[in-house]
């Protein structure tokens, strides 16, 4: 019973990562950059969610509205501080995302203060069955990460725009050459990847209803992990890599011997894994033609 | 003739179901000129990567001078004495042209020095570095390529990369010099050139040749002996103009 | 211009650069002219110089990506430290610190070569996630070591050095770290490193033993910065391991990015005007106005990469830089570029990156004879 | 061109610092008295700093309105160290050179060690408002205004061991000093009959629901933790930790009732052992909180600021009784100087009355000794 609950509680922890990571691993996969701001565009989702909450009361509509910013936030910083970039080297525009990491951080501490906002978008309580609790929003947040994984699976295979997508990540020479606007589709795909992180934002205050401007940093390294673990690029793997992360970090939480290392045991196991399969569990391995 | 440089038994390897190169088996001698030539896709390089150890055969084995080298790896098949060049030009594209060559000559019995003689700057470490550049400058100079020795190996042109790619090949010492299609891209003023340096090569430095080339003009104005390759197998063995002139092979390049 | 010959001019600048702002301010610090504060900026420039030297084997000459270098300074501050308290009341103090900076410098470089092992399997993100992973668990494991080791979460309380000198001291071990890391690049060894960065296939097909330099590189590259870690331990009152977090590799890792991928002086200068900026935002930017500290950072830092890296600013960049700028006045030499001396050092300042980021694209892509913008001559 | 920037970065450095350079007397061209901090105005910690930065400004402001000490005004300078302690010896410096004669230490435990050794070679007088550190009033120098770590540790059991529980929960952050300073002297004097149910989290964790479900069958729970990771706790406890437990704090926790908008949503009882109450309705507590809200709103009201207030007015009150006892307080007084005054005076029966607390004193090692109340945040639904 104990294990169950204890599992439950992972899928809890794990499907906020899971969330995360699918817009990681969309911004990661097609552009091929580390967006290490992207953590922090959850957190101004969080915060665009508060304002709408404050200003209009109705969490439908301040969620659009943080969706809606979010998507034109992503815009622009891929404009302004990555699209000069490409055709550099990646660790310059590494080194721009962490400026942008910065730059959000601390515009959001000067408009919103210091201090922490306590946002409660909804209470949905939660469901109790045969001595066991579950969270509703636990569940929420699992069904919504399942059906935006498969809708960006299906979206990425199947519509014309996806395999561009894909053409993109593979080589941007030879899609430019096959007619493709690359820059249109890395476009797409930071919006794309900024209003999940809307939705990241939204599932995380639902969880946790305290928003400040540091929320979205240390889930976003998590999520890059579990992006990691799952395979580079991999949508499926994205959510894989989060979910695992979070049964990790629920049954080591779970014993207090070795709870305090909770996170280096996260780690320790994304060295291992990596270690017998180093392109993560569901990346496909690439052989160099020689 | 003499004794046997590179021999392959049953050599073989495949990629998930597919066989790119089965049963092969080559006796090439020392100081030959051995060609090895098929269709594209026939398995020519894939040969080669065999016995540089890129890939592990699946079956068959090699040896090197009588030494069964099958399995082992790039470092240590270089070691022992094969050396190659790439299809698609691999330079220090970074480095400068001699710096190329010098890259070459690291593991040369005559330049050894350790980690420390060169952090602690030893006069060791000057007397190596004064030797390894006036051996890299001779070697240079046969590939004709002595006076571009300062420019950025990015910045040369094609057909002088590919002999930069023979000259750092070169300088490890091979017993065997394995050359993916070097006369790709030359025009045929430079591929006579290059005929003359591969000669040159194989006489001064007593060195066994096996080269991939799809010049047939080249190949059968450079090799003592080819093998023909196709799907994989070998079709036919012998002096380019017995072998070029088989049916089958005729067959298998015009196709049918 | 100066009678040097020029090779030898270029290899002894930054050594001379660094030996002579050291004595200028050794004579400053011990004739009282030096501030406390200028002491302390000078002891932060010192470690963040030898930890962008450092890291810069790794990055620029080695071109492989890691994001945990501040886990290996982690390590030397911990163990240094440590060693510091232990041995203090019974060596002395200068005996101490020689021998807690070989402590920590050697207990990284073991850890080193422990994370270098993956390094010969993983390539690119795979790799920088390993070492970031590394740098966290270290980090964990000091934070919740027992009150009798390590400190836990109070952090390790270690001797702080004598302020007048302790700088000095970091300046030499900057010095040191700049002889091994340019000896050692400037060497054949160096040529197979590079070498490896460039084309690993090819290097192995030379007959380069990749293994072993890539443990050498990131062997030498942590002892470095297990020694910054012992400097850092003896510049402050108490170590804690809150320091050493990602973000903190990140920060070195801007250094070396913003100094120009394998170029030693650049990631000096980086290092130096980074660090400077950070204490002087700091401690200018107080009260209400500190929040502005990290918005100025950033901008600063967007602007200087997109404008150092941007290929559309290229021709701009050429026409504006100080090169030009010195060249205006400068007669030039043309006969300089022909010396075999002159170029034979060449270290690159742009290097392709391509397959450090991206491994399951194409590692290099296959050169065409007609790709538009390479001209054959 | 690198080479010739670098000569130039050298140059330029070396004029920028010696231009700087003077004799050890920082404080001869005062004109007000200085006091400086240094805590977190940015970063994951920046509500607290920015709460002592407010409200330590605040009483300054005041003191300077009622005409200062003897007619010369008061300066405030807060630095900002981001809770690390590698920027403590920069800011410290700073504020020193710039003529810094007393301080307010700092905000957080992490950067106070380095401060508190830093302030002792320079014989510099601070009072925290927050750090709580046990080692922090190490020196003789360095006093506090807040419970030590330990003490509200020893406080917390004793009260816990009056409850005659056989077990209770315990929930605290084990990477922070703070928590852990607390929670080990707790466990040292908690009646060894009681069992211990103890779940942890580290940084800057949001989601404990493994916690709450190894907690769940516990009515009792202490939670040496800040306000923030507790309004999580709780809210994510809901309906799962049973709605009569308690939830027992720390000082840590005062703050806790301005994260809701409806505190009442929280089921279980929760209450504090602290200084100070953010929603108090009487006497000077009530007044502070009525002046803060009103100029910096609720945000960043709790007892940080409430505390640092108490700083500010404890020093002010201290420079005054030593004057009145024959001291010459001068605005040029170097910080040693001003440190032994002051000194004396908080090792020689001074006692202050404030927002934190009435009679409050100090002893030798510089522990603050005020009476320590348990409020009750929020009764039981």
């Amino acid at each position: 019973m104990e294990f169950i609950e204890t599992l439950i509680n992972g899928l809890s922890i794990g499907s906020t990562y899971a969330m995360i990571a699918l817009g990681y691993t969309m911004v990661y996969g097609i552009a091929k950059m580390l967006n290490f701001a992207h953590g922090d565009v959850i957190m101004v989702g969080g915060y665009m969610i508060y304002v709408g909450l404050t200003v209009s009361g109705n969490p439908i509509i301040s969620f659009i509205a943080a969706v809606l910013s979010c998507i034109i936030l992503g815009i622009t910083i891929e404009k302004i501080a990555y699209r000069p970039l490409r055709g550099a080297s990646p660790l310059a525009v590494l080194i721009t995302a962490i400026g942008v990491s910065y730059l959000l951080q601390s515009s959001a501490q000067m408009i919103f203060g210091s201090a922490p906002k306590m946002v409660t978008v909804a209470d949905l309580g939660s469901i109790s069955f045969s001595g066991l609790t579950i969270p509703v929003y636990v569940l929420v947040t699992l069904i919504c990460s399942v059906i935006i994984m498969v809708t960006l699976s299906l979206f990425v295979k199947y519509t014309r725009t996806g395999r561009a997508m894909i053409a993109v990540s593979e080589d941007k020479g030879a899609a430019q050459l096959m007619g493709i606007n690359v820059n249109r589709i890395i476009m797409i795909t930071f919006a794309i990847g900024s209003g999940l992180a809307a939705f990241a934002g939204l599932f995380m205050l639902m969880k946790s209803p305290s928003l400040s401007n540091t929320l979205g940093a240390m889930p976003g390294i998590k999520a890059f992990t579990s992006a990691v673990i799952g395979g580079v690029g991999s949508i499926p793997g994205a959510m894989l890599g989060g979910i695992l992360m979070g049964v990790i970090e629920a049954f080591s939480l779970k014993i207090p011997a070795i709870a305090p290392y909770t996170d280096a045991i996260e780690f320790l196991i994304l060295i291992i894994i990596l270690l017998v399969k180093p392109t993560g569990i569901l990346g496909k391995k690439r052989r160099e033609k020689v | 003739m003499s004794k046997i440089v590179l021999k392959t038994e049953n050599l073989g390897i495949s990629f998930g179901g597919l066989k790119a190169v089965q049963n092969l088996n080559l006796e090439i001698k020392e100081r030959q000129l051995y060609g090895l030539v098929g269709p594209n896709g026939a398995g020519k390089t894939t040969v080669f990567n065999m016995i540089t150890g890129v890939y592990k055969p699946t079956t068959g084995k090699f040896w090197l001078d009588g030494e069964d080298l099958t399995g082992k790896g790039q470092e240590t098949i270089n070691h022992k004495g094969i050396a190659r060049t790439f299809q698609n030009i691999r330079l220090f594209n970074n480095m400068t042209v001699i710096r190329n060559v010098m890259v070459g000559l690291h593991n040369q019995p005559e330049f050894r020095c350790n980690v420390f003689t060169s952090i602690f700057r030893l006069p060791k470490h000057f007397k190596i570095e004064r030797a390894m550049r006036d051996k890299a400058k001779k070697i240079l100079d046969i590939v004709g390529l002595l006076d571009e020795r300062n420019n950025l190996s990015c910045n040369l042109p094609y057909g002088k990369q590919r002999k930069l790619e023979i000259a750092r090949a070169l300088a490890t010492n091979p017993k065997l010099l394995c050359l993916d299609e070097p006369a790709a891209g030359m025009n045929p003023h430079e591929t006579e050139d290059l005929m003359k340096i591969v000669r040159r090569i194989r006489d001064e430095y007593n060195v066994t040749i096996l080269l991939i080339e799809h010049d047939m003009k080249f190949v059968s104005g450079l090799c003592d002996e080819i093998t023909v390759l196709n799907f994989g197998t070998s079709l036919v063995q012998g002096t380019p103009e017995v072998a070029l002139n088989d049916p089958e092979v005729i067959k298998a390049y015009i196709g049918g | 211009m100066i009678n040097l010959k020029n090779a030898k001019w270029n290899h002894y600048i930054n050594y001379i650069v660094v030996a002579a702002v050291t004595i200028i301010f050794a004579i400053l610090s011990l004739t009282g002219f030096l501030e406390s504060s200028d002491k302390y900026l000078l002891e932060k420039i010192a470690i963040a110089i030898t930890l962008a030297v450092s890291l810069s084997m790794v990055v620029g000459f080695l071109g492989e990506l890691s994001l945990g270098h501040a886990g290996f300074m982690c390590i030397g501050a911990y163990l240094g430290g440590k060693a510091a308290v232990i041995l203090e009341p019974m060596l002395g103090e200068w005996p101490a610190l020689i021998v807690s900076l070989v402590i920590g410098g050697a207990v990284a470089a073991i850890f080193g070569i422990i994370i270098g092992l993956p390094a010969l399997r993983l390539r690119g993100d795979y790799l920088a996630i390993v070492t970031l992973a590394f740098g966290e668990i270290v980090r964990s494991i000091f934070m919740n070591s027992s009150k009798e080791s390590f400190g836990g979460s109070l952090g390790l309380d270690t001797p702080r050095f004598n302020k007048d000198i302790l700088f000095i001291i970091a300046f030499v071990m900057v010095l040191a770290t700049l002889a091994v890391t340019q000896n050692l690049i400037r060497s054949k060894h160096g040529r197979a490193i590079t070498a490896i960065r460039d084309n690993e296939i090819a290097a192995r097909a030379t007959g380069i033993d990749v293994t072993k330099y890539k443990l050498l590189v990131f062997a030498i590259s942590s002892f470095f910065a297990g020694i910054a870690g012992v400097l850092y331990s003896y510049s402050n009152f108490t170590v804690q391991s809150t320091k050493f977090s990602y973000n903190y590799s990140i920060e070195i890792l801007v250094m070396v990015v913003l100094g120009g991928m394998g170029n030693i002086n650049g990631a000096i200068i980086a290092a130096t005007l980074i660090t400077f900026l950070d204490v002087e935002l700091q401690t200018i930017l107080t009260g209400n106005l500190a929040v502005l500290q990290d918005l100025i950072y950033a901008l600063i830092l967007i602007v200087l990469v997109i404008y150092n890296n941007a290929p559309a600013l290229k021709p701009f960049r050429e026409k504006y830089n100080i090169k030009t700028f010195i060249g205006r006045f400068r007669p030039h030499n043309p006969s300089k570029h022909k010396d075999d001396e002159a170029k034979w050092d060449r270290v690159p300042t742009k290097i392709k990156m391509d397959e450090v980021l991206s491994v399951d694209l194409q590692v290099s892509s296959p050169y065409t004879p007609d790709k538009p913008g390479k001209e054959g001559k | 061109m690198k080479k010739i920037l670098a000569f130039v970065m050298a140059a330029m450095m070396i004029i920028g610092m010696t231009a700087c350079s003077g004799g050890a007397n920082y404080t001869e061209n005062n004109t007000e008295f200085i006091i400086g901090v240094s805590g977190p105005l940015t970063g994951g910690a920046a509500v607290y700093g920015v709460a002592v930065q407010n409200s330590a400004q605040m009483a300054v402001d005041e003191i300077n309105a009622a005409g200062g000490l003897n007619g010369v005004m008061f300066k405030f300078i807060a630095t900002d160290d981001t809770h690390d302690a590698t920027k403590v010896a920069a800011n410290y410096a700073s504020m020193l050179e710039g003529g810094m004669q007393v301080s307010l230490g700092t905000v957080t435990t992490g950067p106070g060690l380095e401060y508190s050794k830093l302030s002792a070679e320079d014989n510099v007088f601070f009072l925290t408002p927050s750090a709580s550190g046990d080692k922090i009033p190490e020196f003789d120098n360095g006093y506090q205004m807040c419970f030590a770590d330990g003490n509200q540790g020893k406080v917390a059991a004793e009260y816990v061991n009056s409850l005659g529980l056989t077990e209770i929960g315990v929930f605290y952050k084990s990477d922070d000093a703070y928590s852990n300073g607390i929670f080990e002297q707790f466990k040292e004097n908690l009646d060894p009959s009681i069992a211990t149910v103890e779940t942890v989290f580290t940084g800057e964790a949001s989601d404990f629901s493994s916690q709450i479900s190894t907690l769940k069958d516990c009515s009792f729970i202490f939670m040496p933790i800040y306000y923030q990771p507790a309004s999580i706790f709780m809210t994510q406890a809901k309906g799962i930790i049973a709605d009569n437990a308690v939830y027992y704090g720390c000082d840590g926790f005062d703050g806790l009732a301005g994260q809701f908008e409806d505190f009442s949503v929280i089921p279980q009882e929760v209450s504090m052992l602290s200084h100070f109450d953010s929603n108090a309705t009487e006497g000077a507590a009530a007044e502070f909180v009525a002046k803060y809200t009103e100029k910096f709103g609720t945000d960043t009201l709790n007892q940080f600021g409430a505390s640092a207030y108490d700083c500010i007015y404890a020093i002010y009150n201290a420079m005054n009784a030593a004057i009145e006892a024959g001291e010459t307080i001068d605005v040029t007084i170097s910080a040693s100087e001003l440190c032994e005054i002051l000194k004396a005076q908080f090792n020689g029966g001074f006692t202050y009355s404030g927002v934190t607390g009435n009679d409050i004193s100090w002893d030798e090692s510089g522990y603050v000794a005020k009476g320590a109340v348990k409020y009750v945040l929020k009764e039981a639904n």
